[in-house]
């Protein structure tokens, strides 16, 4: 079991899934630069540089996964969604339905997502909710480099479209390219656990399963990425007061695993949604209508992302779903 | 004059007379986006296409897919909405897609192109010597997926054919109040092998398609192939703008009346006013004056009387295509009250 | 109070606003045929026929705004909003942050919207959830041509980016263009409220305010659009049986009247939602988590669009919120 | 050489050398992309605009806003994170919005495009012989948005100017290895008037933009300037590509063993091994012969023997715009601990 970067599990899991079948192929800006092992390695007939053209290159890569490729398509952002929503929402998703199952489309956008490197609100958007929304698309969200290998690995086995987000703030590669750029005069508050990991090579981990972080029964902290690594830390803090919280880990959010988070929350009775998207219309309503149609009554809160992400660092740091505010939500749960 | 690619001008006008005529019948629901005059584009570019090569069009798709040989009765089970029909009647006509014949459509203007890049790249790296073709509007020509592809597919050096039918008109916006530059000067500035053809003449475009498809099978840089065509039945069937422009005291009445009334209304102020019911009017008699013009050039006709030679052969495809049109919808209608003679 | 229909109360608000303040200009394909008496008052130079470009006109709104201008984009339909939802998104949502409160963004787009005439799963969907996530944005869903009117003349005086949602199945016009296509062959199950109405000249809609269209003590029905008339037709039934539903007309989806429901549900202690919308991640869930946020406790039913809507008209109508699912829901609601 | 070209390239340098301190010390987050080496450009064309002129930007938008006139405190309190920043700390310097000077800019790449394209019809319908410019990227030519902005600025005849700072890199992509066609001949294609400079000749560049903006004031169809320019300094402050093709033994040791790694594992053929092991070594070295050979072509420096003839002039510019950026600098710093001196 080798330790690797976050970032690293996933280039790992693509690099496996290549050597094991031809018919993957990579595409992306930067790709040559960014993923330089892999085309050192397979060449630049599967690894495609691609021109700013989102809209282009995603919808490119449904088509190729009609011709029989399984496209690994790599957005620099997943703020940059909207010049490519299209091939998403209107043809990968829907391509199974209107072929009458004749064809699925594999495909797999990398997405890097999220802030907490101070680059601005067009930069540090997470949005998952907004794709998590769509009928036929799969959604994932691990937050260690062991899950960010195994979904890697399960969604390029997978049939259909998946969208996999990679968050900046773990993906040691992505902070230093944005965010340090090899200066010492910056720091980020890195969750050790979800940057750097040990990853087996070969494993899997299924659509659709939550993985519970850490057991309590006075509170259950639902998060996916950073958010786990928050929540698991305040989660440390309430335990010094008595208050023992479940930290579920959603990995998935389409299909979502319904079944751990209505468990949980049945003996906890609360729910604490910490989410680094926007709070509404999304993950976090998403869970209360879960809960509520399971039939539990929970007390329920959720800390998110009010507004657009401010730029300043402390005002970004205030803004996103950070430890002193899962805290302060979790002791108006439990009071 | 092939005969077969009269037969499969004929098939397709046959196909969509029939899906208009269940159309106006309501067993079809939605919009109804016919190809009407651009058989000759059809069948003068799919009858080059080989096993293994991928076509990805737009949302005027049943010419090429009948030319292709996607199976009629599938097709017009899913325009009924029927399980067994392509999509199992969860698609509908501007999402016909066959996994057989690599062939997919779409209703978003201007996804043909990259779904045709992708369609491409697979080709190049799976099937050596396959390709594949994009059929495009004019107006989705200003979409920028489509503008995209134009140069992604340059870059990638992708065995791509885009097959841009130009009828002048998206909707009922007359492309050149729209458009800057031609279709085909785009194409060549992203550095583009481009043809022009009258799209209505069928033997023009086979002889250009196969040039151009010849040429990417050796592995030469996408091909663009502009056909001019002629638009002769409005955007969809039930085209209001049609209807106004053929029967402007009737079905206009009530646009021209509206127009009247804010026109007259006050506010405004007189010369813009004035300018723009100019302008509802030009486009009325713009509309008027291409479906008449283009009325005159249907290419059906024109393949009709170059067959005009061979009489038999040509009576014999016309019985041979009046007898599968009629028994596909017989088989297609096997379960609709009313069926085939309704 | 002259009668007309839904989709030219929303043409008259747009007029009499353009009659009064010269810095509106509409903008969108096709407009100098579909909008031709607006081109016929007020020229050309105001009704701005665009290509077939709506990344690049919808951006150009939002530049336009920022010189001075007051745009009013018109979409073909919401579906197409992926190849522009970067303007959206980005640009104009952001634009007042971004700025510093120097700039709002005052674009109207109106997006037509939703199914029920048989268009297939690329031509009927609603997408308000998606849009109503995003910080900056305001979205409002009119149901009746009062509405209509009303809620477009604020959105034509408000400063900020607003999204219209007009409901082709309520819009006469576009049900004539895209689903009737002057055949006597077809018809469609229009609410007839929702189709004509009063409308009164000069009269504004507030922005998050929701409209209580029927009273009740049992069942909070909360909706929008189409789904407000399905509602009452349900209620009206579910009467009949004894059970006196609550419908509430959310009217604005961002900002959201919260108070309305809340004091709803908190009456009936059941909250049911039907939206034409994807299910998952949208209004659904955004309305249980108000609910559990004001401490309430609800039994909880939504009735949505579960996944791509089916292009035969008995599936469409059978995916739809309809009436009878409605009523369904609404009986295991009040079991 | 009018010195007052000469000023604003200066005033523009100076302050993104102030920046990058900023930067480096780890005052400024994020990202940070400067126009180093494009300040004739901004000098070139910003200087004709006049009140009422939009001028739309992308991410590397200091030296036009400069140039503008923007008040340079209260662009460094903004990337400084300041709550009288420009945009209240909340934006950062991809976003940087002044409406006093009807300028922003954008990170989205493509962007400026349509935004400028907005600005340039407000200014057509509200303020006559106005006019905008946006400022993009080659890279950017070849996202949808700004290649629908080609057609659209012709299809509504938009006084607007597009100048592309053509640097040929998009980040780690060379332009020509993702592009077909130049940038000027899509314009073209388009119906664009379009002309071509060398970006670090400041006076070429002032003259050329005059003529377009003269036109435009005029009336004229809109104009496309595409100006050659070097990336002196990377992408971006810390460009990991630039460091490793400047310090290959040092900062491009990771990478390289990585790819060494990839390319000797099982798996995958030999010559597309060796081929993938070409392509980096061939991106290092252009990367590093572009970054030497263009550092021979700084345009300040140009720009400065230029104003050899007039050593008095010269050093009086250079004393005002140093002492204008340290009292800016100074003001921004007030309430930082370490301030100017750090
Ligand atoms: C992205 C998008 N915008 C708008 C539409 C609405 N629409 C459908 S067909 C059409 C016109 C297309 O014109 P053209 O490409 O010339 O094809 P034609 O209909 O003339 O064959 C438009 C605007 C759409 N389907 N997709
Ligand atoms: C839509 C979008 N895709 C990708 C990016 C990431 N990105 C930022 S700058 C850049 C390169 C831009 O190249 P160019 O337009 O030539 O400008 P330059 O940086 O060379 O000045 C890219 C790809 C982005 N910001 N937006
Ligand atoms: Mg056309
Ligand atoms: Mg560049």
């Amino acid at each position: 079991m080798p330790e690797c970067t976050f970032g690293r599990a996933i280039d790992l899991a693509i690099e496996h899934a290549m050597a094991r079948d031809a018919t993957i192929v990579l595409i992306g800006e930067d790709v040559p630069m960014l993923r330089a092992p892999l085309v050192a390695r397979f060449g630049t007939g599967r690894v495609l540089a691609a021109p700013i053209s989102e809209a282009a290159f995603l919808g490119a890569a449904a088509g190729a996964a009609m011709g029989g490729l399984r496209p690994v398509v790599e957005l620099y952002m997943v703020d940059f969604i909207g010049v490519g929503l299209d091939a998403v929402l209107n043809h990968m998703a829907k391509l199974d339905t209107f072929s009458g199952g004749g064809w699925r489309c594999p495909v797999l956008i990398r997405a890097p997502s999220g802030g907490g490197y101070g680059d601005g609100g067009q930069h540090g958007q997470s949005l998952w909710g907004m794709l998590a929304a769509i009928p036929g698309l799969t959604v994932v969200v691990p937050s260690t480099p062991a899950d960010a290998y195994g979904l890697t690995a399960t969604a390029l086995g997978h049939d259909g479209p998946v969208v996999l987000f990679e968050s900046k703030l773990l993906s040691a590669e992505w902070l230093e390219f944005l965010g340090r750029g090899a200066r010492d005069s910056v720091t980020f508050d890195v969750p050790p656990a979800g940057a750097r990991g040990a990853v087996e090579p070969g494993a899997t981990v299924p659509l659709g399963q939550a993985a519970v972080r850490r057991q309590g029964g006075d509170l259950t902290i639902a998060a996916v990425a950073v958010g786990v690594h928050r929540a698991l830390e305040a989660a440390d803090r309430l335990a010094a007061k008595g208050i023992e919280c479940e930290v579920i880990d959603l990995r998935s959010l389409r299909p979502l695993d319904r079944r751990t988070v209505v468990e949980s929350v049945r003996r906890t009775s609360r729910l604490l949604v910490a989410d680094e998207d926007y709070v509404a219309y999304g993950l976090a309503g998403e869970l209360a209508a879960v809960a509520l149609e399971a039939g539990l009554t929970p007390r329920y809160a959720r800390v998110c992302l009010e507004d657009t992400l401010p730029y300043a660092r402390h005002l970004e740091a205030a803004a996103l779903p950070n430890v002193e505010r899962i805290i302060a939500a979790a002791l108006r749960l439990t009071d | 004059m092939h005969p077969d690619l009269y037969r499969q001008m004929l098939r397709a006008r046959a196909y969509e007379v029939a899906v208009a005529d269940l159309w106006r019948r309501g067993l079809i629901s939605g919009e109804m986006h016919l190809g009407t005059g651009e058989e000759a584009v059809a069948a003068g570019v799919v009858t080059h296409l080989r096993d293994g090569d991928g076509l990805a069009l737009a949302h005027r798709c049943s010419p090429p897919l009948v030319v292709r040989g996607v199976p009629l009765v599938r097709m017009l089970r899913e325009l009924l909405g029927k399980p067994d029909g392509l999509g199992h009647g969860r698609a509908g006509h501007m999402h016909l897609f066959s996994r057989e014949h690599l062939a997919g459509s779409s209703g978003v203007v201007g996804a043909s192109l990259p779904m045709g890049a992708g369609l491409a790249l697979a080709a190049s790296r799976l099937r050596p010597r396959r390709i594949a073709v994009a059929f495009t509007g004019d107006g989705a020509l200003n979409q920028g997926m489509a503008l995209e592809t134009l140069n992604l597919a340059v870059a990638w050096n992708l065995p791509l054919l885009v097959v841009c039918i130009d009828n002048r008109w998206a909707i009922a916006t007359r492309s050149a109040d729209v458009s800057g530059g031609e279709p085909g000067e785009r194409a060549a500035a992203f550095g583009w092998q481009t043809a022009r053809v009258d799209g209505r003449d069928v033997l023009a475009v086979h002889a250009a398609a196969q040039t151009l498809i010849g040429r990417l099978r050796k592995g030469r840089k996408p091909a663009f192939l502009l056909a001019t065509c002629p638009r002769l039945d409005g955007h969809f069937l039930g085209d209001p703008m049609l209807r106004m422009a053929r029967q402007p005291l009737t079905d206009g009445r009530e646009l021209l009346g509206e127009v009247a009334g804010a026109a007259t209304r006050k506010g405004g102020d007189l010369l813009r006013r004035v300018g723009g019911v100019l302008r509802m009017t030009r486009l009325l008699v713009q509309a008027r004056a291409g479906a008449e013009r283009d009325g005159r050039g249907d290419p059906l006709q024109q393949a009709r009387d170059a067959m005009a030679r061979d009489p038999e052969v040509r009576d014999r495809i016309e019985h041979e295509v009046h007898d599968e049109i009629a028994s596909a919808l017989e088989a297609a209608l096997i379960d609709t009250p009313g069926g085939v003679d309704a």
